[in-house]
């Protein structure tokens, strides 16, 4: 089994058995470069951790890509979360409205 | 000892906001879900019309005979309110046309939850 | 006094109204809309700056008649500079956005005049509202006057969602504006905490009231104030957690209505950001909270494009990266950066409706939207297929076209800053959109044919060709003559990083 | 001292409203709901506010409601 399948088969794994959609040559490529994207696009902007910390940084970068190779499809898991369900979206705007309070409240009270 | 009746009505206020945050979030049927919603705009406007209340004050109109400045001194402040006037025909209409959704997708799917209507 | 200033919003208000009023003389709707909806973009060119006070109640200090019988309770103290009316401030910065977004909404009207079967109608009727209250949202210097035009644009949008018959329509609008009746009253919340600290509405007041020590800035309640104000910033122009509702709405609108839906967007988040930056830039906080929504956005919105395989949809979560590049700008807090990120804003305004429209004509002909059915259109169309071609390599920033300009004005602006970690993702983040573009355009134009693909109508109508290539121009222009736009934002930006308003 | 009651009633019946399993109940409640809050608009010293909030939702917004569960099902399922 060479790597390709690999993936394949992991991104089907993910997707379970409920989807239908046929898993092309051009779907699987689209999935490896948002994934691609997604970890290094999150990685760059970790390195700004450095204006508060160089330390903080290198211990949050090298935590993070050692997360991130360890569960490494995340965008499958990324697409499913970001679906188009009231329960799903409600929470994450529940979970918005909350961070934004306590970050502008706590955050600007205790700078 | 008795609260302050601005300070009671601002927690009456943020009470309905929380209770219509509670039913959009939670609750399953949609009817609930649109009643729940409404609650936060009256809790948001009972916010607006608190914050212009004055202890002790009078009404906003200024009949002959006071004095401008004994006026200015204990009339509630009217900004607030001609806000809430504007807020609440908002609302109203916007309820409604959700309301409106609502009966066309009973129409065509023939159920009320959220879960069946507006899942994925 | 200037009467042009309220005509911006009249005259579409007035469009929405009596346009179905000639209901049935089609030739005659059509004559008088392209007429009307041509005076839009023209009435910012003709105007001139000022303010406009509605009823005439200038500020006390400017109308000395009025001032001389008041006591000095009155005249003495603040009271005297503040703004009794509703206020409508248009400079040099509302002048572009007002002809921007003038510009897409008469090519929109002018496209879904010949696309669709009826010229009158509700979707007319949607769309003209819609501008109006943007136009107003752009202008007004009132935060309450911004919040009533924030829930008609958000009806407006709705409503054009509704008209479209896409399947899943109602579903997605019922969503919307579920989600909307919770985040629009939590921003009049925010207003009106902003209102019971400062004892106003009026934006330009409430900076002097916060700069002049009539009320202290470090309040807790304006903090709480601040971050309601960012959170309806958040759902008015989509950006996460509203993301995926905002996709989802241009996904189920018409080609032609999604166009206008992303201007009404990318105008929102720009002038409430503007609010956001005029009022709350004393908090430090308040930038950083910029800046990472909108790389969250970038991240997030350019990552889910990829994987979709609806070209609306794909388009919709394109826009919602790009909004991240707009706010990139104006979190950097620099002149530089916030001129570089609100032309990217004047960009992008043109380029997704560009693109929507383009990519309009291929399920205006198949009625298909899944790059997994189509196939085969360059042979149909070329000109056509040329155009997306150049709307895709104006959005990724290919060198000649007018993104290339701002997204090389916001890298820069991000390496002056400090912060080159930006830059680089702003470029990684152009070649996926590329990337992701030209995996559409492949699915679509060049791959040959599927068997099974039926077409509906034949041609595409000859209006939707011109106002293609009448964004092509404006695209090539900018991007030649990049100080024709920056000269206008530039006052705007300078005053917004000097803190001076 | 009454306008506490009415504060009282406010919520109840918001709460009341969000419990009962007959949504044509609901739709009363929030009538009631509305129309305590009003009065509450009364005693705040908003008598012009009190009228719109006393025909809009202790009226129409009911009224709505009731239409809208007229149109689809009476009970929640």
């Amino acid at each position: 089994m060479n790597l390709y399948d690999l993936i394949v088969k992991k991104i089907k794994d993910i997707q379970g058995a409920g989807d239908d959609a046929a898993i092309t040559n051009m779907s699987t490529s689209s999935m490896l470069t948002a994934e691609i994207t997604l970890i290094s696009s999150i990685l760059v902007a970790l390195v700004m951790l450095r204006m508060v910390s160089k330390i903080l940084m290198i211990v949050a970068v090298l935590v993070v890509l050692l997360a991130a190779l360890v569960a490494m499809p995340l965008m499958p898991r990324f697409k499913n979360e970001q679906n188009d369900s009231m329960a799903a979206m409600m929470f994450y705007v529940m979970l918005a409205l909350a961070i934004v309070i306590t970050l502008f409240y706590w955050g600007n009270l205790n700078v | 000892m008795v609260i302050d009746v601005q300070i009671a009505s601002l927690f009456t206020a943020v009470s309905l906001i929380i209770i219509g945050i509670f039913a959009a979030a939670f609750l399953d049927n949609l009817i609930k879900k649109v009643i729940g919603l409404a609650f936060i705009g009256d809790g948001v406007n009972l916010f607006l019309i608190a914050m212009g209340y004055k202890p002790g004050g009078i009404v906003y109109i200024y009949l002959p005979g006071m004095a401008a400045e004994w006026f200015s001194q204990n009339a509630a402040y009217p900004l607030p309110f001609a806000m809430v006037l504007t807020s609440i025909v908002i609302g109203a209409s916007t309820m409604a046309v959700m309301l409106g959704i609502i009966i066309v997708l009973y129409k065509k799917r023939g159920s009320l939850s959220a879960k069946e209507i507006l899942g994925e | 006094m200037n009467l042009l200033i309220p005509l911006m919003v009249i005259v579409p208000i007035l469009c929405a109204l009596f346009l179905n009023l000639l209901h049935k003389k089609d030739r005659t709707i059509k004559t008088i809309a392209i007429f009307l909806a041509l005076v839009l973009p023209a009435l910012p060119i003709l105007a001139n700056y000022g303010l406009h006070y509605f009823g005439g109640y200038a500020p006390l200090i400017e109308n000395p008649t009025l001032s001389n019988n008041l006591p000095s309770l009155i005249t003495g103290t603040a009271l005297n500079t503040f703004h009794p009316a509703i206020t409508y401030s248009f400079q040099s910065a509302q002048k572009i956005f007002v002809f921007i977004l003038g510009l897409v909404g008469l090519l929109a009207v002018f496209t879904s005049l010949f696309e669709t079967r009826r010229p009158s109608g509700v979707y007319g009727y949607m769309m003209f509202m819609g501008i109006a209250a943007v136009t107003a949202i752009l202008l007004t210097d009132d935060i309450f006057n911004l919040y009533v035009f924030f829930e008609i644009a958000a009806l407006a949008t709705v409503g054009i969602v509704l008209v479209s018959n896409v399947k899943g329509n109602y579903e997605t609008a019922l969503k919307y504006m579920i989600l909307g009746s919770i985040a629009a009253p939590l921003l009049l919340l925010g207003i009106a905490l902003l209102l019971g600290v400062t004892g106003n509405v009026n934006i330009t007041d409430i900076i002097y009231s916060l700069k002049n020590g009539l009320v202290n800035p470090q309040n807790p309640v304006l903090l709480m104030a601040c971050g309601l104000i960012v959170f309806g910033w958040l759902y008015g122009s989509g950006l996460p957690p509203f993301h995926t509702i905002k996709s989802a709405i241009y996904s189920k609108a018409l080609p032609s209505g999604a166009a206008l839906i992303q201007a009404f967007s990318v105008f929102i988040f720009i002038a409430l950001g503007i609010i956001i930056l005029r009022i709350f830039s004393y908090l430090p906080f308040s930038q950083w909270v910029i800046l990472g929504v909108s790389l969250l956005a970038m991240i997030l919105g350019i990552t889910m494009a990829i994987v979709q395989t609806d070209i609306k949809r794909m388009i919709g979560f394109l826009a919602v990266g790009e909004l991240g590049y707009i706010g990139i700008g104006l979190g950097l807090g620099t002149a530089f950066g916030i001129t570089a990120g609100l032309f990217q804003a004047v960009n992008e305004a043109i380029i997704t409706a560009f693109l929507f429209i383009g990519f309009g004509t291929v399920l205006y002909q198949t009625r298909v939207s899944d790059t997994r059915k189509l196939g085969g259109m360059m042979a149909r169309n070329p000109v056509v297929a040329l155009l997306v071609l150049l709307a895709g390599f104006a959005m990724a920033g290919v060198p000649p076209l007018n993104a290339f300009q701002s997204k090389l004005m916001l890298i820069q602006a991000s390496i002056n800053a400090g912060f080159p970690e930006l830059g680089v993702i702003m470029i990684l983040l152009s070649i996926v959109t590329f990337m992701t573009f030209m995996k559409a355009f492949h699915a679509v134009f060049l791959r040959p044919k599927p068997a099974d693909l039926e077409f509906k109508n034949e041609n595409i109508p000859k209006a939707t060709i011109i106002a293609l290539v009448v964004f092509m121009v404006v695209c090539i222009v900018f991007g030649l003559f990049p100080q024709v736009v920056t000269s206008y934002l530039q006052p705007l930006a300078t005053s917004l990083a000097g803190g001076i308003v | 001292m009454i306008e506490y009651l009415f504060m009282l009633t406010a919520v109840l019946g918001a709460i009341l409203a969000l419990m009962q399993r007959d949504l044509l109940k609901s739709a009363i409640l929030v009538g009631i709901s509305g129309a305590s809050i009003a009065i509450l608009y009364q005693y705040l010293l908003a008598p012009d506010v009190a009228l719109t909030q006393a025909i809009v939702g202790a009226a129409i917004i009911p009224v709505f409601f009731a239409l809208a569960v007229y149109k689809t099902r009476r009970m929640e399922e």
